[in-house]
């Protein structure tokens, strides 16, 4: 049974809706169930910002995920607020360059990233989301990596492409 | 699938409106509806349709009154503190029958309340927040998917009955995004709006709008004439899902929107620990689907419960429904709290008395 | 001759008081505070040439600024 | 013989239920009378508000609605919006459109919507029995202001012709008035300006007339008109208030 | 009767607001209630307090809000439109625990509608017009003199609560004359009012009057606190009268306010034709006064009959009290129509069976 | 060495949860300062809107109430009407003040009812993510006017200082803008001196804030007070828009 | 049993409803129960004016009266509307001075009082409304003479006073 | 020479066209009419002297008065 429920969480600015968009539409195009809810309210204006996604064969309950099977963090406050949301033998992907803090838990697999670092050797800072999403997919085999490719191609801008593409397959070495 | 597009719920209220002809749209910023009129404002015009932010959700309803009296499609979207705001107008539609379609994306209440997702306002949707003997008919969607159906049907039943239709979702629905298919619908035949006040362009009498009648006779007439059509309404337009209800159950969950979906969640995990769970899901809040109880009504052990995303306000409606044939139960959550599955489950096995 | 004093942990490097003031000596730190950002700072010598005429102060959202002379 | 005059062909041919020497009627019929001039009764849609004139919409000829208190603005733009080659109009009294429905007809000035209002200040509410009005005059008594409007804890008059001429959207803005027959020839003039106005598509047009409310005022329908010459107009100076086709704003 | 003098009903409302120390009066003119604020623009500035007419029922409400907030007694009165009017402004009050006092005179709906008697706010009342899970205690007196006593209790209800509480009649009411005596009232020991935002004058913490929670958690917890109030109201709020209930009875029947005088005498009708029939009058709409059915239901032979100025809106109240036990049977009119006795009393004999 | 320049004590000490640059959080310590100086946190009484500056119940020292989306006028009218001798004021945007809540603004102008009115005109409507204001100028991108705000279709943005000013209840009046130094140094003037009328008991006071929202404009905060100040201000003209105590109206 | 359910019924301004609130301030001098129902809303304006008035020993049932003891018209309009309205054998009284037709019923008792030359030869058309009240209670022995002349002493205008209760005598010959 | 001729049962006998004719040729009949009041007339040889000003039907309330001339 294909079924993950993620939790990314971030600054504002960082992408964090756009890769759990880009992931819902991979899932989508391999005809899962699937669903996106973004945080809302006055706490997004310039602070943090995350969104649940829910990829599965059965049909999507609540869109909050609240016990997630993995949980993506860009920035320290995602991670002391989300750490405890992953469940027992779930992941927890990390962006190290900018969380400055181990996590606590031991009862979960968490794969640390420099993001920052490999966003910025492949291109832009700015697609360290795209590093995350890769290790995640490749971690979790939740959809095929070409699917991914091709709702990027589809939904995302067509010049970010081709760096799109390279920061997800360079993500992609950490999740092996 | 080719066809379906990832579409959150809020922009696929006004795309689904677009498709179905609405003419006329009339909004006023609220979190968690506001992607309704941004998403009009920038389709309607590329349309060559009417896009307008009102000063106000009074000004807005308002504004629906006069479009809907010239005869065309149109919509309004607001949040519980705003469709407050519009229960004098609501009641002067209903009175004038005018068909319209109301969106109400609901926020935790009462007052200014909070922002997060919500069912706090079924009784202002199923009772009639304004003054007077009025109904709406009022459509719960669980997915973005049956949003953009039943905004659809919405303007349909409203011109069949010309009758003002709510269509209610929480700030969920609102604001998640989910695969839509805009369906090939096959084409309704309704009345000509022949009462429409459009000017006289050569008819003899001219046309009025208005719900006013001094002489009480008369307004008791009129008001006869409303009951029957809402007598008709229920009669043609109650919408219900059964699920997992085919056979003994052990209690039947009576549900709606997207809370209804956490309970299937719920049942699944119950049937796991051999729990037999049924949903009776509304999809009309009025007309309320009565009969769905009296279809299940011999087969569960425990009775019903209701679980709502507020303090006990379908509740009623069930226990109405039930009219004391079985024991009615409530589990509630509010203020923007969405229960999980294994907090519903939990409930249920304490009712149930656990695994069996 | 000036002084102004940061609350540091208040700041949100929006940058508006960088840019009135008169002698220009406020600066973002290179640092980020709890709640990640960059925050306005007078460095070293920099504060001698200070006027304390509380344009930053005056012009800060945050009441970041104390100004004493 | 030739006729000077008869009842113009918008006005439907019904008793109105307005008291005996009440101006609503002269109103009405400049109303109607400038719509026969226009030729335009087939394509003129009517909002009638919550007042005296409440029930305008059983005297004009033309499609009517009946409005919520305040938001015949609101109404009539649902209305012009829906169809936009109609003539719309609102008719409304000082308790309608400059208590409850201030916000409206500010808006609906504001946007420039192509209606034209009809404003009926006859310093009262006369339909509920004669209360304060937002433009009771100071010092006048009524059913609410038993000791005469007291301005220190009921506040001043509104001007709303002024008011509004401060708006871009507003177009054309006059104050006119029904006390005598020449001034009834003025009004006329300035209601069909009005919605000439709106016919060229250039914006808001409103026309204040001041008008009369014997029963409410406890006057004889003439005392009541030199009461309105004595102390409205002194309070609500006639004119034209804003003429942006000429560019005119006083 | 020395002490008792003839007072209209509106005035009376008005004159007892005054005795129970209302400090600010804020209303807008509607029929059939004009009278109130008409009274009170006379009065009181006599006793030196606050008449103000605001520019619409929304500003009065929230205007009530404002003095509310700042501890004085305030009260408001419209009817019906001008109470759809009020609903956001009612669920800020309720949402944010402010005692005030709101007159509904109820007039026929929907819309416009006319201005003759009508109980067709029933739902508006009871269930909350407004938006979010919230309740006013509703008091529906029968005579002028009840109104007279209510709207002084309801003040003290209102500040023992921290609630809004409803006083709603009907235009009859409000329009009518019959004798009042305005009793020595006993003082009520009722919370000081520590919460007040009237300037802090040496106060360490300011006060804030608020309904607006961010966090879902707290504005559930919010809301948990207003249900544990509601229940206790429940508890110690209800009040009804019983009317005729001693003996077996043919049917009960359930009506409330003017119209409950009118069932009284068609009960005397029938009873010359020797069919009994009791009366329960619902003194409090809500809190229901549910336990009055238990106290009936075993002494009706054909169970009870909803009688009502409206469609069948209290109907529900009073099917989900007897919840199935016995039948429900439902008489209304509407518009302005005011039954009489007779037509009471012969829809009564079409379900009992004629005499006996 | 001597302080000058601290926190106002009638601002609590706690962070804001607005944006970087907001200048909301410069008003706000403006109008602590005045309540400092006045030496009035005693008596004061404050009116939250909806709006960002819903939360300002949290950031002022003295009593505050939050009041629904464009009511603050009418609440503070119930409070200051219950408790004659407090000082009351109001701190509204431009969506609350000129939108939602005209109506209200305008009648507690028009009563002279003795409030202050603090109106953060910021062209948008910030909270609910950037929609248009009334007061949003022509051709101005929103989340509502995505193509630029039409006037033709959207009408034309209210010049809230002076329509008030046409009210005879109104009897100070000004507008002013926190873009620079100078200005806020003006802006807190006009924010005293609105205050002193209402001590005086003379009447309504409304100061029109110009503000800057660079969350929603899309500007950094410099790049917002240079935008402000090369399109707000040439369309909303700074100064006192009516003066009764001098008997100035402009 | 003392009951009587009363419509009194006429232009507005001449009396209509102070008539019948005299008429209750009588009952309720003599303990009776009572109630005082005018017509309201915009009908009223400048056109007919009616008022119903119940003095019982029973506690009063509604206070609008559709089944009339007595019913007392001063117009040619409140005759039409009204005289179907007086229950059998009821009385009907009518100002024969405003009202140009004979009533139709013939099951009821009738009373014409030229009540307008009668009233200016007291001193003033104004207290017509009086002569017939005078009549009304003569007739039905509702209340006390001394009560009714109780009720204007203290609820009346003193200055009338003297002229009122001429008028009332003057009536009552009628309603021997 | 003008002729102005009374829907007499519209008249609600207000008086407004008597006061402006500026000929005073307008007086109440003494008759009531059906709705009870009494409706204005030009008697007799009066209506020679009417100018067909429509002053009269341009004040009337009730468009109760045609002018011809
Ligand atoms: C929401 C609402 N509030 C109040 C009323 C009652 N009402 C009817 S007419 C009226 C005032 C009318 O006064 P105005 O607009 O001056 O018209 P006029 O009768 O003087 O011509 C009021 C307050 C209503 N019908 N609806
Ligand atoms: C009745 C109602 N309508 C709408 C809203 C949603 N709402 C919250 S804030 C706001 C606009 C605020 O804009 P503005 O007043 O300009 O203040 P700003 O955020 O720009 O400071 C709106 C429409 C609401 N809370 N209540
Ligand atoms: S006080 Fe003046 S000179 Fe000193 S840092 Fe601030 S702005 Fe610069
Ligand atoms: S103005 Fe204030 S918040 Fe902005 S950078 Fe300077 S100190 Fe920081
Ligand atoms: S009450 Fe006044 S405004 Fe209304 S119809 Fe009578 S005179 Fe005219
Ligand atoms: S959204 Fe705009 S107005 Fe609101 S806090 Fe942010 S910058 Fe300020
Ligand atoms: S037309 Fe002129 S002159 Fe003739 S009756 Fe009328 S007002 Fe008099
Ligand atoms: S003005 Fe018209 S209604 Fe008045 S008296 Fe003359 S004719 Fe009759
Ligand atoms: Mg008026
Ligand atoms: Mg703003």
């Amino acid at each position: 049974m294909a079924n993950q429920e993620i939790i990314f969480a971030g600054f504002g600015g960082q992408g964090i809706l756009s890769m759990g968009k880009f992931l819902a539409y991979a899932g989508l195009e391999e005809n899962l169930n699937v669903s996106w809810f973004p945080s809302y309210g006055p706490e997004m204006r310039g602070g943090t910002s995350n969104c649940s996604v829910i990829l599965s064969d059965e049909p999507v309950g609540s869109p909050l995920v609240v016990d997630a099977t993995t949980v993506v963090v860009m920035n320290r406050p995602s991670l002391d607020k989300f750490e405890s949301h992953v469940v027992k033998g779930g992941l927890l992907i990390i962006d190290s360059d900018l969380v400055n803090r181990e996590p606590e838990r031991t009862d979960i697999e968490i794969i640390k990233i420099p993001a920052q670092k490999i966003a910025e050797e492949v291109g832009s800072k700015k697609i360290a989301n795209m590093v995350l999403l890769g290790a995640l997919v490749e971690k979790t085999k939740i959809v095929k990596m070409e699917s991914l490719l091709k709702a990027l191609k589809e939904h995302g801008k067509e010049q970010f492409y081709e760096l799109n593409k390279r920061a997800l397959e360079r993500g992609a070495e950490f999740g092996r | 699938m080719a066809d379906k597009v990832l579409m959150k719920g809020n922009e696929a209220i006004g795309e689904a409106a677009i498709h179905a002809g609405c003419q006329c749209f009339f909004g006023y910023p609220i979190t968690p509806q506001t992607e309704v009129a941004a998403y009009m404002s920038r389709r309607m015009p590329k349309v060559g349709r009417v896009f307008l932010q009102a000063e106000s959700e009074v000004a807005a309803i308002n504004m629906v009154y006069g479009a809907a009296g010239a005869g065309v499609r149109v919509m309004t979207s607001s949040s519980s503190p705003g469709i407050s705001l519009k229960a004098e107008g609501i009641s002067y539609i209903a009175g004038a029958e005018l068909p319209c379609v109301i969106i109400n994306i609901v926020r935790g209440g009462p007052g200014l309340g909070g922002i997060q997702p919500a069912q706090s306002d079924y009784f202002q949707a199923t009772k009639g927040g304004g003054h007077g003997d009025y109904r709406l008919v009022v459509f719960a969607p669980a997915s973005v998917q049956e949003m953009v159906d039943l905004v659809q049907d919405a303007f349909d039943v409203a011109d069949k009955y010309r009758n003002p239709v709510m269509v209610m979702g929480d700030g969920m629905l609102g604001q998640m995004m989910e695969p839509v298919e805009f369906k090939e619908r096959p084409k309704k035949e309704l009345p000509e709006k022949t009462w429409a006040a459009n000017g006289l362009k050569g008819r003899e009498k001219h046309n009025i709008i208005n719900s006013l009648f001094l002489k009480p006779e008369e307004l008791e007439a009129h008001n006869n004439k409303l009951q029957e059509k809402y007598r008709e309404i229920e009669k043609n337009e109650v919408r219900y899902e059964l699920y997992n209800c085919d056979e003994e159950m052990d209690l039947v969950i009576v549900s709606y929107g997207t809370l209804s979906r956490i309970c299937k969640n719920a049942i699944k995990m119950l049937k796991k620990e051999g729990i037999n769970v049924g949903l009776i899901r509304p999809i009309t809040l009025w007309p309320y689907p009565v009969e769905a109880f009296d279809k299940v009504i011999d087969k569960t052990k425990n009775g019903f419960i209701s679980v709502e995303m507020s303090c006990g306000q379908m509740l009623e409606d069930v226990q109405l429904a039930v009219n004391g044939r079985k024991p009615v139960h409530f589990y509630g959550r509010s203020g923007g709290m969405v229960p999980t599955p294994a907090e519903i489950a939990n409930k249920i096995k304490g009712i149930v008395g656990g695994a069996k | 001759m000036g002084k102004v004093t940061f609350r540091e942990e208040r700041c949100k490097g929006c940058g508006l008081c960088i840019e009135v003031c008169p002698v220009k000596i406020i600066e973002f730190d290179e640092k980020l505070n709890t709640k990640g950002y960059h925050p306005a700072t007078v460095k070293g010598d920099n504060m001698q040439k200070c006027i304390a005429c509380a344009s930053c102060a005056r012009i800060c959202p945050d009441v970041v600024i104390k100004v004493e002379k | 013989m030739t006729v000077v005059f008869d009842r113009p062909k918008a006005l439907l041919d019904v008793p109105t239920h307005y008291c005996p020497g009440c101006t609503h009627g002269v109103i009405h019929r400049l109303v109607a009378e400038v719509i026969d001039e226009l030729g335009i009764l087939d394509k003129t849609i009517g909002v009638a508000p919550v007042g005296c004139s409440v029930l305008a919409y059983d005297y004009f000829a033309c499609d009517m609605y009946e409005a919520a208190h305040g938001r015949a603005p609101a109404v009539a733009t649902g209305i012009k919006r829906a169809v936009p080659d109609s003539v719309v109009f609102t008719y409304q009294g000082d308790g309608d459109l400059a208590a409850i429905g201030t916000a409206e007809i500010v808006h609906a000035a504001a946007r420039g919507e192509k209606i034209t209002t009809i404003f009926v200040n006859n310093a009262i509410y006369g339909m509920t029995g004669g209360q304060m009005a937002p433009t009771t005059l100071p010092g006048q008594v009524t059913e609410t202001s038993p000791y005469g409007r007291d301005v220190k804890t009921a506040g001043y008059p509104i001007r709303v012709s002024e008011m509004i001429s401060t708006l871009d959207g507003a177009v054309y803005v006059e104050r006119v008035s029904v006390d005598s027959v020449p001034n009834i020839i003025k009004a006329k003039k300035a209601i069909k300006k009005a919605f000439e106005i709106q016919l060229q598509g250039l914006g808001f047009s409103l026309v204040e007339v001041l008008s009369i409310c014997p029963t409410n005022w406890g006057l004889s329908p003439n005392e009541s008109v030199k009461w309105l010459r004595d102390n409205m107009i002194p309070y609500y100076p006639l004119g034209v208030k804003k003429d942006a086709t000429t560019g005119e704003v006083k």
